[in-house]
């Protein structure tokens, strides 16, 4: 049976999980380009979202000494997924960056934002 | 069919991922700590900083935020040539891009040109302080950058034409890129590449700092204020330029 | 004092980085531009081949600990597991970045001509080099998110550089298809790397290979490998992801076609790692997942020689049977696996196939990167890309004709060229694995030799058509690049035992061997 | 042995942030959906920093929020404002 307890203190991962579904879903289904930029930034933040929680450590403070209270020492939180993460944000807006340059050269030549509209180079 | 493929995407998925949560180890209780738990006791030591995250950023994994770093600039410079004016080869249904010409109104460029100084000022902040408190070249740079789009969303396109050069923030960011490669050079001729030859020296930021639970002492860090400053100096650049160009766009791209 | 010779793994990719930094200062100045670009790919591939005359003598892969006090300091003194980002680099990682340097150069030589006419020129190289340096990264590190930052370099500068003729609407959408599927596919490699981080708390590859041997494969093991696979493959464009791949082939200038193989090449390098090496230790059915590789390499197979058939356009037909040379690799690739677990059947064709796959690998990056530089010299001179609207060009660029005949050839596996000599390779290991497989890679390749017929008579013989009546050889500097893929094509295709033996061999026996790869990088733990 | 006050802040940021993220996805004005994603990236960062992570925090307050939602808009305004299905 579903251990409920377990459900509950794992729901940071379910919102990782469902984050995740969201953003496939846009990026699969969705026909405007704009729409699938977004979606691809869904699935970026969820994932660092997932390394975040990865470290967390109950009860834990953040990993910096400067006038940390007293209970910090030896009481810290994973701080590695934290230096991912901040690499995983930046590559993310690059990549934003560059798909939306892109949209807009598309836009000037084909004057729809519509992947069906969008696409002479079929099969 | 379309959408009910869709919902059996979303839900097949939504369904791995649910089981894959509950599968994970609790949260908030990792069952393994072993590296995590080393950056923890040596970082200070070592690095001679007192945020944990940052001295992780820039030394431990340093390599890593040059790669980072050059996935800024990459971005950048993808996007300028990208965007570069062209002429149309083909006019099956060529859009013209179309931004008037003109201001905001009175009451945002005089907040903006209040908020932008102390935004300004925010981000050196904590771009000095990237060591000590939260922060870093990154987040500093970041910030910085949000004020400059401010101060050119809020004027004119000639008017920002005339303001900010883009050449100046191109020169900038390769400035900023090569001071970032030179610090890791730096390590190379003592040990190996990016190895924190400053920390613990007794040079400028080469201070040992209190072990700890410590008041911060800014002149500690070694190699990582001297990083923050250019990595800070590369993403405002980089950034500031991303929305210029984007900004100026439709002046370039118009010609046929 | 400093000692040179330690630090080549971290000039080979600082010295092509650096020079990335400097390109946009240049801006236009093609010359210095070129200048600066060959000079800098040179002094890597001289690091590079000093790096592999190290890697050869010695037993262990060669190890860099960035920012330890010595480079060979894998472990911190008095810890047990590595906390530093270390480049491991055995023969398999010296093989491709070898390669890598050297299409890198030779698009590079090939831009100075094609590009002149372009604008935005000191981008162009920026990105070039960066590209390079994405597809180096890839290979050499032994850190899994190291890895995954690599991969984005190269997706973000591939994207980029295929877009670079902005005035063509395909060209932007190709793009944005690439885009799209490398950045979710990284995001998935980097999904999966979470889930190995939160069990073991690692990001070294060999530690973790070693962590996953001693504690046995889990679930989320599991999960984590079917991501990586899946994230690979899609970025290697192997069937059903395969659809980006053509488009972004054919929109991407031709000077940029040999490093963005070898960029896609990378993806299929870390597929390798991470399925040999961080996954082989542990215990689990190979055969699975040799399998699932061999189907996906025969439908690439199947799919991309007849999609070929059905394009007018030269370089799209190109990238469609570049699809279908995914397929020859991950046959050979899945058959070693499946086989890995038997000794007897390995030893007499598993490691054949092995050894075949990665000739196969490094011939298909010369004579694919070849072909497009052909095409991209016809389309130069002409203007036109259409095959219906070509022909009769023989007699105009003779050079170009030959080049092209020698790459189809080996694409083809026509003897003496390159490819004949992985590909007879392949028929042979696989037969005795399956004789199906073999039966279809012969088909397909005899399918190709029919399309590369058809595509010779219909851009360079027939009719000489009047509007080409001043077409011109290409320039010296396109010519010169081509020829020196022509030239390794056919001395790979000459003596291809010393090949293997030299390079191929190496990095076949580091690929079965990760206790040794373990063992090697964390001092026998 | 869980703690249900901070389960509690974990929930209601999580549901919160899940309605924000299928908003921005189901808006047929893309501005909108943008300012949505800026909603979604502020409470990211709000969920960093309660999962103390500030450096993280400030990292996605400044570009999620700020940069990235500066230049949708410019794309945007360069394009077109509805979602349309041709």
């Amino acid at each position: 049976m579903i251990n409920w307890e377990i459900v509950v203190q794992n729901f940071p991962f379910l919102v990782v999980g469902i984050l995740m579904a969201i953003g496939v879903y846009t990026v699969t289904m969705k026909r405007n380009l704009i729409k699938i930029v977004i979606g691809v930034e869904i699935i970026e933040s969820a994932v660092n979202l997932f390394l975040i929680t990865l470290g967390y450590v109950e009860g834990a403070y953040a990993p910096i000494y400067t006038m940390a209270p007293k209970a910090a020492e030896n009481n810290m939180v994973l701080p590695t997924p934290q230096a991912l993460t901040l690499t995983a944000i930046v590559i993310g807006l690059a990549v934003t960056a560059l798909m939306l340059a892109l949209a807009i050269n598309i836009y000037r030549h084909y004057g729809s934002l519509d992947v069906r509209v969008a696409r002479r180079l079929r099969e | 069919m379309r959408k009910g493929v869709a919902i059996t995407i979303f839900f097949v998925f939504l369904a791995l991922m649910c089981y894959l949560a509950l599968q994970l180890h609790p949260f908030g209780e990792p069952p393994n700590k072993d590296m995590d738990q080393y950056f923890i006791d040596h970082a200070q030591e070592e690095v001679s900083a007192n945020n944990v995250v940052t001295s992780i950023v820039f030394d431990y994994r340093g390599f890593d935020t040059l790669g980072e770093a050059t996935v800024l600039f990459t971005a950048v410079a993808g996007t300028v040539a990208v965007l570069r004016s062209f002429r149309f080869k083909d006019k099956l249904a060529v859009k013209k891009l179309i931004l008037m010409d003109k201001d905001m109104s009175v009451i945002v460029r005089t907040i903006s040109n209040i908020l932008a100084p102390i935004i300004l000022t925010f981000g050196l902040y904590i771009i000095l302080h990237g060591h000590l408190t939260p922060g870093g070249g990154f987040q500093g740079g970041a910030v910085i950058a949000t004020g400059i789009a401010l101060l050119i969303v809020a004027n004119a396109p000639s008017k920002v034409k005339r303001m900010i050069s883009k050449d100046l923030l191109n020169a900038a960011e390769s400035l900023g890129a090569l001071g970032f490669l030179g610090m890791a050079f730096l390590g190379l001729f003592s040990a190996t590449f990016f190895f924190n030859a400053i920390a613990n020296s007794g040079f400028l930021f080469g201070d040992k700092t209190p072990l700890g639970i410590n008041y911060g002492n800014l002149n500690t860090g070694g190699t990582l204020p001297y990083m923050n400053i250019f990595v800070g100096i590369k993403v405002l650049a980089g950034l500031g330029a991303i929305v210029l160009v984007l900004y100026l766009l439709a002046k370039g791209g118009e010609e046929e | 004092m400093m000692d040179i010779s330690q630090h080549y793994p971290a000039l080979i990719i600082a010295i092509p980085l650096f020079a990335a930094f400097l390109c946009p200062l240049f801006k236009e100045r093609i010359k210095a531009l070129a200048t600066l670009a060959i000079l800098a790919l040179l002094a890597t591939l001289i690091f590079v081949v000093l790096l592999a005359g190290q890697v050869y003598t010695s037993v262990a892969p060669i190890t860099y600990t960035y920012g330890s006090s010595s480079p060979g300091l894998t472990l911190p003194s008095g810890y047990h597991v590595p906390v530093r980002i270390i480049f491991e680099i055995d023969g398999l990682s010296i093989l491709m970045a070898l390669i890598t340097v050297i299409l890198a150069l030779v698009g590079a030589i090939y831009a100075y001509s094609s590009i002149k006419d372009e604008s935005g020129k000191g981008k162009f190289f920026a990105l070039l080099l960066l590209l390079t340096v994405g597809a180096l990264g890839m290979v050499l590190t032994g850190d899994i998110f190291n890895l995954f930052v690599f991969l984005e370099i190269s997706s973000i500068a591939g994207a980029a550089l295929v877009a670079y003729y902005n005035y063509r609407g395909e060209a932007n959408e190709a793009a944005f298809k690439y885009i799209t599927v490398s950045s979710v596919g990284g995001v998935l490699v980097l999904f999966a790397i979470g889930i190995l981080y939160s069990e073991y708390d690692l990001l070294n590859i060999a530690a973790l290979g070693n962590a996953i041997s001693t504690t046995g494969l889990s679930t989320l093991d599991l999960f984590a490998l079917a991501l990586f696979v899946g994230a690979f493959a899609m970025k290697a464009g192997t069937f059903p992801m395969h659809m980006w791949l053509p488009d972004a082939y054919g929109e991407a200038p031709a000077a940029v076609n040999p490093p963005l193989i070898a960029s896609t090449q990378a993806s299929l390098y870390a597929l390798l790692r991470v399925t040999y090496i961080m996954y082989g230790g542990a215990v689990f059915n190979y055969t699975t997942l040799g399998w699932v590789l061999i189907v996906l390499g025969v439908f690439s197979m199947i799919f991309g020689v007849l999609m070929a058939l059905k394009q007018n356009d030269i370089k799209r037909f190109i990238g469609y049977t570049a699809v279908s040379q995914v397929g020859y690799m991950l046959v050979p690739f899945g058959v070693g696996l499946s086989t890995i677990g038997d000794d007897v059947a390995f030893g007499t064709y598993g490691i054949t196939a092995l050894q075949a796959g990665l000739f196969h690998m490094i011939n298909d990056a010369i004579y694919m990167g070849m072909l497009f530089m052909v095409v991209g010299c016809v389309y130069h001179a002409t203007g036109k890309r259409n095959m219906e609207e070509l022909g009769g060009l023989a007699r105009n660029m003779p050079l170009t004709a030959i080049f092209f005949m020698i790459g189809g050839a080996a694409v083809s596996g026509v003897p003496p060229f390159n490819g004949f000599a992985s590909k007879i390779m392949i028929y042979e290991s696989i037969y005795n694995f399956h004789p199906l497989l073999s039966i279809i890679a012969i088909v397909v390749s005899i399918i190709t030799l029919g399309a590369y017929v058809k595509a010779f008579q219909g851009i360079f013989l027939g009719p000489k058509l009047k509007e080409f009546e001043n077409v011109e050889e290409a320039p010296t500097s396109m010519l010169v690049s081509i020829a020196v893929l022509a030239a390794l094509v056919i001395v790979f295709g000459l003596m291809p035992s010393l090949v293997v033996k030299t390079i191929i061999a190496p990095a076949a026996n580091a690929l079965v061997n990760p206790y040794g790869y373990y063992a090697g990088v964390l001092g026998g733990v | 042995m869980i703690s249900w006050d901070f389960a509690l802040i974990q929930i209601i940021l999580g549901v919160l942030m899940i309605l924000s993220a299928a908003i921005a996805v189901k808006l047929r004005d893309l501005l909108a959906a943008v300012i949505a994603m800026a909603g979604f990236s502020l409470l990211l960062s709000l969920e960093f920093y309660v999962l103390q992570a500030p450096d993280v925090a400030m990292a996605e307050a400044a570009i999620g929020a700020g940069l990235v939602t500066a230049i949708y808009a410019l794309a945007i305004k360069y394009t077109r404002r509805m979602e349309v299905e041709e």
